[in-house]
């Protein structure tokens, strides 16, 4: 589980699951919450670039991780999203917060 | 009944199991699997499977409340039609229409997003919500593949 | 009960359908995920796909001599213990130690091999069969996960 | 579903697909036989290269081609098993009848 966190210059990077649903979502909201009761964390990069699936709980997880950050512009960012994850993204208006890099595709 | 003629349009299965979230997964794959039978996309495959996914989820955890008890996915095809029901014996909902209403959550201490039945308006043709508070809730799905 | 402790260990899921052959790749997909949770090894799935495919070919073939009825597949992790009941309400076997026999079969016409019962044996570590003639038969299969 | 069968010299070679179970055998039974009315053949390879999942339904279905060709000796054979594969066709003591060639395993 632990090459999923990766910090660098105050900023979490976290690789997501190939599938981002209920349970994984859980588990990852807990997870990053312990990382960020640790040490300091101005930002995270949700990377979904191994990600094929996503539902609803995703949002809530990503949602809940910006609430945990202080609600910052600019502190939540998607990268490496395909066209699957990046419709559900667009459709819950969460690109509202958060800058989505997608993936390419071939 | 024969394995012949008119009827072939025709299949059902249903899927019983425990609300636990380790489940899910598995749902979601086996419906996926059952609904090859259309020659669905793939983009309809993973409507397909998030609306299941939003669907089980709810059940378990606003329906059961994190109990475990059964949950009863129902599947058929006729034509070109997809149906699923999501069926529970929980506490149900008093207000379907707010409950339905984007971004509405009863459960944000759980990180809802409130996005479910928005979710599942999205991906399928069909959303259709019975429930009586105290007894449960049936959530019927419909899409129509290969249009 | 609440997801946790001792109860984690149990979990039940059951899969109802109906006798088309078209559904056997579904509810092999459907079990083999299922039984991921016991962390099988690929070779330990595919014992499981194999003897399921046998059981609810026969349901299909024998029990219901192509007609189109329901068959039940229950699942059920126990521990290390993986569970499978394949239940048909078709013809029965009169003659259950002698339908097990190897290269046995009563529908040689279908090219039916008689090895059926042969691969479930070889592929799990229970197989029970329960048969009332007209009424119909239950195949209990068990298999023990990561020894 | 015509690149499945391909016919040199007399011997007809059969792609079998990924999943060899009932619903599978079945069609390619018939495919064979259909074949097998048409021309003369003398033997039959099962391509077993694509092949990952087989039943007792598969053996029926060799079996019977078997008898098909009159049970002469070396009128079947089954190329590039996979040790699952080779598992099943032991097993069911078909080896008896053909020859079997494994797939070189990476
Ligand atoms: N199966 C169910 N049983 C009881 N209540 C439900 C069920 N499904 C949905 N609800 C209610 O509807 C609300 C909205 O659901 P939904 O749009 O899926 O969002 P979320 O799951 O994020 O709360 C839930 O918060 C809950 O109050
Ligand atoms: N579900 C069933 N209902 C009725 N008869 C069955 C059932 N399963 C097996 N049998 C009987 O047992 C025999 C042996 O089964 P099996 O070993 O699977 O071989 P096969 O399916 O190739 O005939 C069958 O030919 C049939 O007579």
């Amino acid at each position: 589980m632990d090459q999923m966190f990766q910090i660098g210059d105050s900023i979490l990077t976290v690789s997501l699951p190939v599938e981002l649903d209920h349970p994984n979502s859980q588990a990852i909201s807990q997870q990053i919450d312990e990382i960020l009761q640790e040490q300091y964390i101005r930002g995270i990069v949700f990377d979904f670039g191994n990600t094929t699936f996503m539902d609803s709980s995703g949002i809530g997880m990503i949602m809940g991780r910006y609430k945990a950050l202080g609600m910052r512009q600019d502190s939540i960012r998607a990268i490496r999203v395909n066209r699957r994850i990046y419709k559900i993204l667009n459709l819950s208006g969460i690109y509202k917060v958060m800058k989505i890099c997608r993936q390419v595709e071939e | 009944m024969r394995e012949e003629g008119i009827m072939e349009r025709t299949n059902e299965m249903q899927i019983e199991f425990d609300a636990r979230s380790c489940n899910e997964g598995f749902v979601r794959v086996s419906v996926a699997a059952f609904c090859t039978q259309l020659n669905p996309t793939l983009e309809e495959v993973a409507d397909i499977k998030t609306a299941v996914s939003e669907a089980i989820t709810n059940a378990m955890i606003h329906g059961y409340e994190g109990e475990i008890h059964k949950i009863l996915v129902k599947c058929k095809i006729e034509g070109k039609d997809f149906y699923i029901d999501v069926i529970d014996h929980g506490v149900g909902i008093s207000d379907i229409e707010k409950a339905m209403e984007p971004m509405f959550t009863t459960k944000p201490e759980l990180e809802r997003s409130g996005m479910g039945f928005a979710f599942m308006e999205a991906f399928m043709d069909e959303v259709e919500v019975e429930s009586t508070v105290g007894q449960g809730t049936v959530v019927h799905l419909r899409k129509r593949i290969g249009r």
